[in-house]
Formats: C-alpha cells, structure tokens, sequence
C-alpha cells in the first residue's frame, strides 16, 4: 500500500522525499526581500456594473465612473451611451 | 461513600497495601487456590482458544501490514487474559465501549476479523461495529470513552435494564482529565460500569513512572469514591475472578468499580513503532515469561486437560483469517457519495450543495478524459 | 398565549418536552433546586423529579461527555453549561465525539443531544462571560447551531432541536433574557431548523445578524429610515446549517450586505455570510458586504465594554457607508 | 511514590482514614496542645487583625453591591482563617495562584481594596495585579490554575529557586479535569506547590456530596503520589501549621501538597446569589458557631491577649476601605485604545486595522452631534 | 546549507534555540526518549537533557496548562501536541488562558510560548489524525498562527515563533514533513510572522493556499500555464495576523481569487479571505473570489479520503472557472 519511513508516525503512512522533490533553496530570511506592487492600472467598478456592462455589450473601459475615484456604478451604466454598443446593436436584448 | 459491603477481594487486595490480585503463577501454578474461579475444564480451553486466536489474529494483521497489504496496526500481544476474561464475562445486553486495545473483547462480542482489517484498510464501515449489539466504535481521543460509558451506565440505571457497561483505559490515559471526570461521575451517580486500566507499562514510549507518582493504578479509585483492585492481568483466571466480581457488583446496583489489569505491551506500540528506541530486549525478555497464553497452557497441562492440538489450530485460525482479511481486501467498494451520507441524520442543505457542486466536479473529469 | 421572557419561553419548552418524552433528561451545574443561574430550569426538578432534572458534578467535559452515553443508549439529554466561557472544558468532547459519532458508526449511533447555554455581552459580566464563540462550533461539520433572538422563535426553535435526532448547539443571547417579553402560545409549536427568518423587508441594503444583535439592528433600522434607507433585515436563527437561499435571495434584491454580530470578526460568520454573498449574488453586489463585528480582542469588563459592543449607531453608520458606497 | 519523610501531621491526620487536624474547638480552647504553633501575641493579634479586615472589606464590597455602585462581587465570610493563615506564610517571593476566594491572600501579597473594587466596577486595571510581585490573576475558568501552578512550580525548579507556589481551589473545582491533572503533573515532576482546597460545601447550589463520592477531598491526593491533609479551615493555628508544613516540604525539593481545608461559605455564592434557595438557616447558624474570627477572638480572650478595640478598629478599616473604594470609583478614564492595547506585545496589522476603523466612526459619530 | 526535511528543519531550528537560550524547554508527548513520533525532536534530549526536553504524562490540557505557567514565570517553552486531533483536550487552556493572560494581565504576563503539532491529511490514517482546524486556533484572539510550506521557512519561521513574545499555535503539514527536501542554511535565520509569500507571481487569477496545498496549487499552476492562465500563488504562512496585504495587493492586480485548503468550507479561512478579497479588492473583482476546500464533513479514512483531499486537478478546475467567468 505505501512505503514505511523512518520515523515512528503511530498512524498513516508518510510520503517520502523522492526524485525531483528537492525544491530550490530560498534566500529569504537573510536579507528580506521587498515587494513592489506597481502595474495595478485598471478601471474600477461595482461587480454589478462589470455585469451589466458585459450584458449590454459596453466596454467598461469607456465608461466614466460617477462614483469615489471615479468608480464605474451601475447608474454609470444604466446612463452610458456607447456608439459602439449602439452599432453592434444587440438582437436578443 | 463506598457501601461497607463489599465483596472480599476488593477488601483482601487492597490498592492502598499495593497488593495485587493472582491465581496463578508464571509456571501455571494455583498460588491462591481458594480465588480458582470454578470454571469446568471445556470453558478454560475454550478461553485459550479465544486468547491464541486474538493472538493469531494480531500477528497477522502485523504481517499485512509489513506485506504493505495493510495501514498502521495497533497490536494487543501478551494482553489476551484481559480481553478473553473480559469478554467471556460480557453478555449480549452488556456495553463495551472500548479503547484501542481489546480487539479479544470485540470479537467476543461478535465483531469480525474482516470487520477489524476493513477498519485498518481505512473504510469506516469495518470501524462502526455496526453489526454487534450495544458496542460503541473504538475511542481515538483517549480518555473521553469514560464519559461515555458513564453515561450509558445512567441510561441503564434510569431505564432499570439489567445491563453492565464495560470500559477500557490505558496506563497513559489515566494522565487525562476525562479518566479522572469520568470516575468522579460514575462515583456520585453510582453506576454499574465495570471501568479497567489495562496498564501495559507504556504510553508509545513513556513509562507509567513519567505518567504518574501514585503507588499504583488501582489506588486511584480511592480519589471518587470507587472500588479498586490490582490484577494481574496475565493471569487469565485472576482476570476472569475480577471481571466476575465486578459485574456482579455493578450488576446489583452497588456502583461501579475500577479495575487495574497489570501486563505489558509485548508488541510494539503500532506498526510504525520501534520499541527498541526506548526499552531493553531484557526488560521484554522478562516479561515474556509471565505470557498469558504460556501461563494458562501451563495451567491446563498441569491439570492435564492440555488436550489441544495446537499447530493445527492455528493453521486452522491461519487460513480463516486470511480468508477474511481476502474478503475485507477485495472489498473494493467505497462511493464517493459515502462521505457525506452519514454526517447527519438527514442531509442539510450545505452538504447538499457541496456534494452537487462535487459531482459537477467529477463529471468535469469525466469529460476531460 | 401567554407574555414571555425568553427565560420563560425556554422554562416553558423544556417543559413541555419532559412531560410528553419520558427519554429526556436536564442536568448541569445548578440546573436543579437552584433551576439554573438564569433560572431557565426553575421548577423542572420539583416537577419531574431528581433522577430526570439533577445537577451534575462541575465538569463540563464531563457533562457532555455523559450525554453523548446517553444519547447512544436510548435517552435524549439536553444539558446546560453555565456560560459560553465555560464550554470549551467540553470541546473535546463536543468535536472529537459528539459531532462524529454518527458518521463514525456510520448511522448506528445517531446523537439525539441538545447541549445549551448563555452567550454573549452587554450585561457588565466578569471575563468569560460575554463571549460570542458561534464560529467555532458552526466550523465543526456534524453539528447544528441554533441561536433564537425572541421568547417565541426560542420555544419553537428549542422544542426542534430537543427533537432533531443530531446534536444541537443551542446559544442563548444571555442580554436578551428578561429584557423582552412576548406573546408565545402555551402549545407545543416547532420552528424549522436551517432556516432564517426575513424580519423586515427592505430594498436598499440587507442587514444580516441574530441574537442580541437583531434588537440593535432594528433600532439602526428606524435611524436609516428616518435617512430614506430602506434595510432588509434577516435573522439567521440557525447558523449551521447556513441559510443561504435566503440571504442569496435578499442580497440579489439589495447588491448589499452588512452582517452584525458581537463575536470576533476575523474567521467568523460574518466572514462566512460575505463569502455566501459572493457565491450567490456576486453579479449583483453594489458595495462590498462588510461585517460589524467586534473586534479581535478579549471582550472588555463594564467599563470598556461599550467601546466593543456594536451599538446602534455604528451600525447605521456602516448601512450609510454601504449605501453611499 | 511518596517518600517516606513525611512530616508527622501527614501521617496523623492521614485523609484516608478521614481525620482532621484541627488545634482549637469552636470555643478557642486548645485541643491540640503539642501541635500549636509557636506564635508570638503579636502575630496572632496581627492575624486577627487581617482576618478581621478581609470581613469588613468584604461586607463593605457587598454592601456598595447592594447600593449599584458595582457589579456582582463574590464574598469571601467564614473563609478568612484560610486566607490569613496562607498570607502569613507567603514570601515576596513565593507566588500566588490564586481562584477567586482567597481576597485574604492577596491582600496579604499587597494587592489593594482599591484594585479589587477598581476589577469588581469593571476595570481589568484592577484586575492585572500589576504592582504586586509573583501573584497571577484570578482564575475564572475553574480548575485551569492548578496546571499554571504546576508549571510556575517546574520554573522554580529548573531555575533553583527558593520560592513556593500557592494555589486555590474549591470544592467543586475538585470534579475539573484539570484539578487531577495539575496535581498528576505536580506528582510527577516533584515541583514546590501547596494546593488548597476551599472545602466551603457548596458549588453555587451544589453540595459537596453531589460533586464526589470520596471520602473527603484531602484523600484525592492519594491519586496523584502526593501527601494530603484535611484541616479545619475555620481554625486559623491549624490553618498556619499545615501552611508552614506544606511550605517547608515543598521548599526542602521534597514535592507538592494538598490541603483540604474544611470550611463554610457563609455568604451568598455572589451577591447575585439567594443561598436559601438551596440551604436551611439551620445549617447556616450551626455553621455559623465554628466562624474563624469568633474562634479566633475567644482563644485570645481566654489566653488574656485579647487588647483590641474591635468597634474603633472596624471604624478605622471602614473608612479607610471606603476612601479606597471611593477612589476606584472615581477613577472613570478608560480609554478606548486600552482595549487593542494589551492583546499582543506588538500589535498585529489586523489590529491596528479594527482601531483605525472604530476611530474613523468615533469621528462620524463626533461630526454628527 | 544542507539538505533538510521539514522535519530536520524544525529539528534544526528547535537545537539552535536550545542552544542559544537556556530558558527554552521543550516537552510533550514521547518528544524525549522517542524524539516525537515523527522525530522532530530527534536527539535533542540526549543534548540538552532531560530538564530541558522531556516527556510529560499523556495530557493535553496539562501540557499547555503547565506550559503557560513556565511561560509567565521565566521560561519560553515549545510543547508539541502529537496531533492536531488531540489539541481539543487543551483547547480550553489555549483560549481561556493562553490567549488572554497578557491582556488579563495588561501586559504584566507575556506569554512566550510556542504550540507546535502536526496537522493535515493525505497520510492515510486514522480519525483525528487528518484535519486541519486553523480556523478554530485562528478566531481565538491574542494568538498567532503559523504553518510553513517548505522546509525553509518552517526553520525561518519557527525561530520567529520562538522569539515572539506572544504564544503562537505553530502547525506542522505532516503530509510535508519528508516529501520534500531543500537546501537550507544551517545558521540561525528568521521570518517574519504576519506576512505572506509571493510563490509565483501572475496576472489572471490569485491563488492563495497554504500548508500542504502549496504543493498541489504548483501542480495546478502548470495545468493552468498549459491552458494560458497565468496564475499568482500565495502562500499565507501565518493565518493570524494575515496579510491582507499581499493578497489585496494581488487580487487588485488579477481580479480574481480561489483559496485552496484542507479544512470544511464553511466559517473557514477560505471565508475570511473571501471578505477580505471583498474589502481590499471589491472593485476590481471580476469574478467571485471562490474556496476550493475540504467539505463538511469529517475527513474520511484512506479509502474515501481520496474524495475529500484536494486534487490539482480541482483546483485546476476552478482556476479555470474563475477565469471564464
Ligand atoms: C487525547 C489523545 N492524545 C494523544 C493521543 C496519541 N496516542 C495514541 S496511543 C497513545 C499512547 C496511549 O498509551 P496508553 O494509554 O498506555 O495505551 P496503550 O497504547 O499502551 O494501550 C497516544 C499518546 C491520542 N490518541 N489521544
Ligand atoms: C470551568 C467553569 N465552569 C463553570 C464556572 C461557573 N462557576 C463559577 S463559580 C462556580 C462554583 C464553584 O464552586 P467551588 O469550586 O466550590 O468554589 P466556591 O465558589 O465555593 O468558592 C461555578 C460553577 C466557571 N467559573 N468555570
Ligand atoms: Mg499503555
Ligand atoms: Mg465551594
Ligand atoms: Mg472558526
């Protein structure tokens, strides 16, 4: 059923170390690393108006936000007239 | 307190004396022969055979478990007067609610083998004993069964059945708060549960001078009002004495008692387990000598009613174990829809939709193939 | 009918259950000449005797531990710990056995076990004694956690978990004992457990709580609609099994969710009841459902308590945040 | 196992055949002349004295209950002689672990009246015992002392220390998992703690008859290989010999004890407690005769030491009680930061987090106004 | 550096802080003689003797209970409890006392000391030796909680536990403990509580996970990368103080989330990374953050735990889920 290993586990059977589970060694705790986070640039908006938005077939991207920071709410939505969204001119809505 | 009438080897062995309660000696000699428990010649092979069969059945399953046929095995070896006495005393109606380490007194209450080894090869249903009448599933957090057969000993009592609870503990266990609680209980509510030590010397590894400082087991009684006695646990008949006492007692609505079974652990804690790391081979040399199969063929022998032909019983117990260790091995079966069907009595909703969102999973895998 | 504290109501549960089920059993600390030190057993003992209402030794694993042998051999135990502080000698008992018995002996042993006591703050208590610890019961599959916040819903919800045949944990929000009365009929009457109820209906914002909190919640609730808020407000009155159709239900109605409790809030229901919120009303959600909760500390003696209790105005003050998200 | 030094009261007093050491009668008469401790008029004069304030501070603490200027407070009448004879025999050094019964004891460690009203108005403040060497808090969750005890003991130990450990228990503390633990552990590892046992008869409601079925509770020690004794509580030079026994052995690296004292809660469980409910007023006045100070004050009389102006005494404490309470009650600042301030020695971003956020509503609400 | 087991780093850590600091001592069950039945404590008694490492009597409650007392009065003990499954008989000394004593204290009594035991499934054994109860240590205010995933930081990490002054639930992936190895320093290092570790950073979806998961979250990822799912993987490595943090910060940038983790679902830290998902990222989400974890159920012995344990190719499903949502 399993291999038996070194130890005295009073129950179970353990998996033990074999070919390719030698993981690469780790410089952290020596000089600690610092994380940058840049990149975040993207719209920001309820999960409601990013529903809503794929619904109506708008790019969400196009819509200006009403909301704290300019947040995309679903009244931003609702009040959005996308020429693109009129062309496309959705036949199951 | 404890009522004034109590039997006389409660009195004649008493634990604060640190005496211990034997029939027979290491060579099968009677040394106490007015205890001899009257037993005709057929009973006591029959108790032997019940011993060399919870012993066979043990080292096999050690030995499935070497093959890697098997999980991790917990091995009752050179404790088998305990089990058989106990369960030769136990009757259909009686409880046991047991520990980890009485597989003899589950198979006298008609627990199988292929039971057992289902349990071992991880399938709860082997572990549920659901089959047997009035035996609970084996206790892994340790200590907490005394509560319990506490418990079932008020059903019994409030319902006026004539019924015994029996309960097991390790040396180790009685270190836990639930062992003293669950005495303490049974002490002021006066039930009729026949509690045990199986004292084997060790807890894994420690032995019962790290577990305690009292004289001995038995002693601890004295702390919840109980009947106490010391037994030497491999002495099949001083075992058989106690466990009749004590059922008798329980029986007549006198209380419970506590009974301290001295042995050892002759096996290795589990499987897993190399005792080497922490006692000598002398230690278990001597200890072998006091064997409880050894000492109750010696007995018969003596007695000249050794009429068993051993070799071939044990070819015979050989090859019905492996039978049923074949059956529990090929039971293949285990729906995957089983981990959820015995959580609650019905199935609430959450579980339900877990189990909805698995199957979805499963068909997703399904697919992918 | 008949006014009722919720002391009463609970006094009036238990006994009607002993007199229509010789198999039930009370016991615990005090439970017997005293009825308990909320009084919720007073009389029992008179009336059905010391051998089926009685007080246990001072042990709470001990307790429960016996009621699970109880339960396994034809009785139907509901016990009481004295406080929510003092449950913990009996988790053990409670995880390691009392919640799996029935799936160890795979239906064999099912665990008709009602374990019962007073939880929570807002009564000027010594330490131990104002605690919310729901989460870490609801987190123990095999378990049912019920908590009432009215004398009526603790009667029915009480006379369904002595009947359900898996154990119960029944938290009684110790605040509210005498402080409400109600009309509560003197008949049996059962209320089904695993299910919420819908307090008041409301369309902006939904306001999620139980126990003591539902009080609070409504006075919050008059203060939002005196601002032109309209809250549904829901009282979970079971918080395992969850009730998540209805707050899925009331959430896709609102796209918002704020969750009172008195308990901790990391790792708790309200943790628990946003990640509900995501899984059922994701595309609906017009602000992040938040929780008002205490905070991560040791709840406070008297006179730092009212800094940790939720009070009313905290939680109007986080419907408005929500609502001007 | 016990070691055979015992001191002498051990062996006379032995709980297992129940006796009770005890040095004066009901009526301050020596019964026990060769065991009374030497004691110079102005110690036992200055015991009187602590004995006598810890009644007044009591009765001063239910009366302002009683008036709601504080919350539930748990008094500690009848039980003084315990206390008094425990403080007279801490150190500086030793410490204290207490229940929350043993206000004597504190007091006599230098907590203050004012700590504990500030505590019983709602203070952790009062509570912390910060400004007194080596005592620990109060014990709520019954039982869970005993193990600190024990650990604080194995400290002392290991550091070569010369310092005792007290702690407290009460009668229904004895049916905790923890109360046979602790001493189990304390056995074992042979550590310098003195537990008491508060034996005042009642848990809240429940007598002691329904908490154990021992004989007494001096003879649980029997369980755990430590010595114990059963000693009247309400007599304070039995109370200071067994204290000054026990403290001796355990400092001489000889092991634990356990002392039963016998004693009678003579007040309500806490002021929110009405005991007759579940007790006669006979039983209380009967118990009311073996009261400490009354014992205390007659032995004085007749040896002639008795120079106590009791009336301007009382007056003296009270005012000075009052002035200290007056002065908890006046302390009202509480910040609101307190309550994050004490959870981590350095407070995790999740804290820091939650105090952020209350502040951001504590200014709404401001704003509102 | 020298190849180490998780088990020898651990090993290592507890040696070189016995070595540094005299106050440290070490006890549990079969820790001494044995070295713990999975010999982390290997050989440490036979170096620092048997008034530093030690077996104690078979008590869970005791152990932790003595362990506070050494921790107030001067020494800094690191007790292991042999399994996770038998952590619940201490459970109220942990939360009653461990927890609250420097509050109860205001500060008077830190309590230095560390709970380590291991936890977790996939080593098919018995009841109670397969679960994952992190949730329950983690909404116990006053403590920290801590599980390594590799042999490196379970080193870095544990020497932290050590030093902190605040008692910390330290738990151990038995599953890992000798499936994998790695170089590791064998100086004294140390790793910060409180924060999380980007594994692997990506841009669709975040996974967050921790413990024995991190390993079957790898095997997942490189189903996903072959699928063009660009995955961020964090690893918790404290559950209390969590760092909302790194994974706000993550779940801002990829907009989606799963958790994978051994323990039930409901009231999980699945639950409360979801709020914090909720409260750190709500408007970036593009899809409900969502738990892949154990059920509710207790977890199954060998033959059905293969249901219940976390495949990669489940979270493999969900990741794929979440990103075509
Ligand atoms: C509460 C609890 N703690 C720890 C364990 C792990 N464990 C399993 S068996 C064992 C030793 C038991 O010793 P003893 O009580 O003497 O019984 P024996 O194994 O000798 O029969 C331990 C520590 C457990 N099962 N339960
Ligand atoms: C673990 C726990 N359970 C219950 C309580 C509630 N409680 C407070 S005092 C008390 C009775 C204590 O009786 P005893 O030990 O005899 O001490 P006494 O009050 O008589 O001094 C109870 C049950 C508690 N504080 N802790
Ligand atoms: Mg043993
Ligand atoms: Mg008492
Ligand atoms: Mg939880």
């Amino acid at each position: 059923i399993s291999e038996s290993e070194d130890g005295a586990a009073v129950v179970g059977t353990m998996e033990l170390a074999g070919e390719g589970s030698l993981l690469a060694a780790s410089d952290e705790g020596s000089s600690e690393t610092g994380r940058s986070d840049a990149g975040v640039r993207k719209v920001l908006a309820t999960p409601v108006a990013r529903a809503m938005a794929k619904e109506m077939g708008i790019n969400i991207n196009e819509v200006p936000g009403s909301g704290p920071s300019g947040r995309v709410k679903k009244e931003d939505i609702l009040n959005f007239k996308s020429p693109s969204a009129e062309t496309s001119g959705r036949t199951d809505a | 307190m404890i009522q004034n009438d109590l039997p006389a080897i409660f009195r004649d062995f008493n634990p604060i004396e640190d005496k211990m309660l034997q029939v027979i000696d290491n060579e099968g000699n009677v040394v106490n022969e007015k205890l001899m428990p009257v037993l005709d010649d057929e009973t006591v092979i029959e108790a032997y055979k019940q011993m060399l069969y919870e012993r066979i059945a043990d080292e096999m399953a050690v030995s499935y478990q070497r093959q890697g046929r098997m999980y991790t095995y917990t091995p009752n070896i050179g404790q088998e007067a305990i089990h058989i006495a106990a369960g030769m005393n136990i009757r259909e109606e009686d409880w046991l609610v047991p520990a980890f380490r009485e597989m003899g007194t589950l198979l006298a209450k008609g627990v199988t083998m292929k039971e057992m080894f289902l349990f071992y090869l991880g399938n709860e249903h082997g572990g549920s004993f659901k089959n047997v009448r009035h035996v609970l599933p084996i206790a892994i957090s340790i200590g907490t069964q005394f509560h319990h057969a506490t418990g079932i000993g008020y059903s019994v009592k409030y319902q006026k059945k004539d019924e015994v609870v029996y309960t097991f503990i390790g040396d180790g266990g009685t270190s836990e708060g639930d062992f003293s609680e669950g005495l303490n209980f049974a002490g002021v509510w006066q039930v009729p549960v026949v509690f045990t030590i199986q004292n084997n010397q060790y807890a894994i590894s420690v032995p019962v001078k790290l577990q305690t400082n009292s004289i001995n087991l038995a002693v601890k009684s004295v702390a919840f009002g109980i009947p106490g006695i010391k037994v030497d646990g491999n002495d099949f008949f001083a075992m058989y004495l106690a466990y009749k006492t004590a059922s008798e007692y329980a029986r007549a609505g006198k209380g419970a008692v506590l009974i301290e079974a001295f042995t050892y652990r002759r096996g290795a804690h589990t499987t897993s387990d190399d005792p080497s790391k922490y006692r000598g081979k002398d230690e278990e040399t001597r200890w072998g000598l006091t064997d409880p199969l050894i000492r109750l063929q010696r007995y018969m022998q003596s007695k000249g009613i050794w009429n068993i032909d051993e070799e071939k019983l044990i070819e015979e117990y050989k090859s019905e174990i492996d039978a049923q260790f074949v059956e529990a091995e090929n039971n293949k079966s285990y729906p995957w829809e089983d981990i959820f069907g015995h959580m609650y009595t019905d199935m609430p909703d959450e579980l339900k939709r877990q189990k909805m969102e698995y199957e979805q999973f499963l068909s997703w895998k399904e697919n992918r193939r | 009918m008949s006014v009722m504290t919720m002391v009463k109501a609970i006094n009036n549960a238990l006994d009607i259950k002993l007199n229509e089920d010789k198999s039930i059993v009370i016991y615990g600390e005090d439970v017997g000449v005293e009825g308990g030190v909320f009084r919720v057993t007073e009389g029992l003992q008179q009336k059905y005797g010391v051998d089926r209402v009685f007080d246990s030794p001072l042990a709470e694993s001990g307790i429960v531990g016996t009621a699970l042998g109880m339960a396994v051999s034809g009785l139907r135990p509901v016990v009481e710990l004295q406080f929510e502080g003092f449950t913990f000698p009996a988790f053990n008992q409670i995880l390691s056995n009392v919640s799996r018995m029935q799936n160890r002996s795979r239906g064999k042993y099912a665990v008709p076990l009602v374990i019962r006591f007073p939880y929570g703050g807002g009564v000027n208590a010594l330490e131990h004694h104002s605690d919310s610890p729901e989460a870490l019961f609801a987190h123990i599959p095999g378990l049912k956690v019920v908590i009432p916040s009215t004398p009526h819903d603790a009667k029915g919800l009480m006379i369904s978990a002595i009947e359900s045949n898996d154990p119960v944990i029944f938290m009684e929000p110790k605040r509210v004992y005498r402080a409400i009365k109600q009309e509560v009929s003197e008949e049996k009457f059962v209320l089904p457990l695993g299910k919420a109820r819908v307090v008041q209906e409301g369309t902006d914002i939904t306001v999620v709580a139980f126990g003591a909190m539902i009080r609070e919640c409504q006075k919050a609730i008059t203060m939002a609609r005196e601002a032109g808020i309209s809250v549904e407000l829901i009282d979970l009155r079971s918080i395992y099994p969850i009730d998540r159709e209805t707050v899925g239900n009331s959430v896709r109605k609102t796209g918002r969710m704020i969750v009172v409790a008195e308990a901790h809030e990391s790792f708790s229901v309200g943790s628990e009841l946003i990640a509900i919120a995501n899984e059922e009303a994701f595309l609906y959600l017009e602000a992040p459902p938040r929780r008002v909760m205490g905070f991560d500390t040791i709840v406070p003696l008297a006179q730092g308590e009212k800094y940790y209790i939720i009070s009313p105005d905290r939680i109007f003050y986080e419907i408005e945040k929500s609502v001007k998200f």
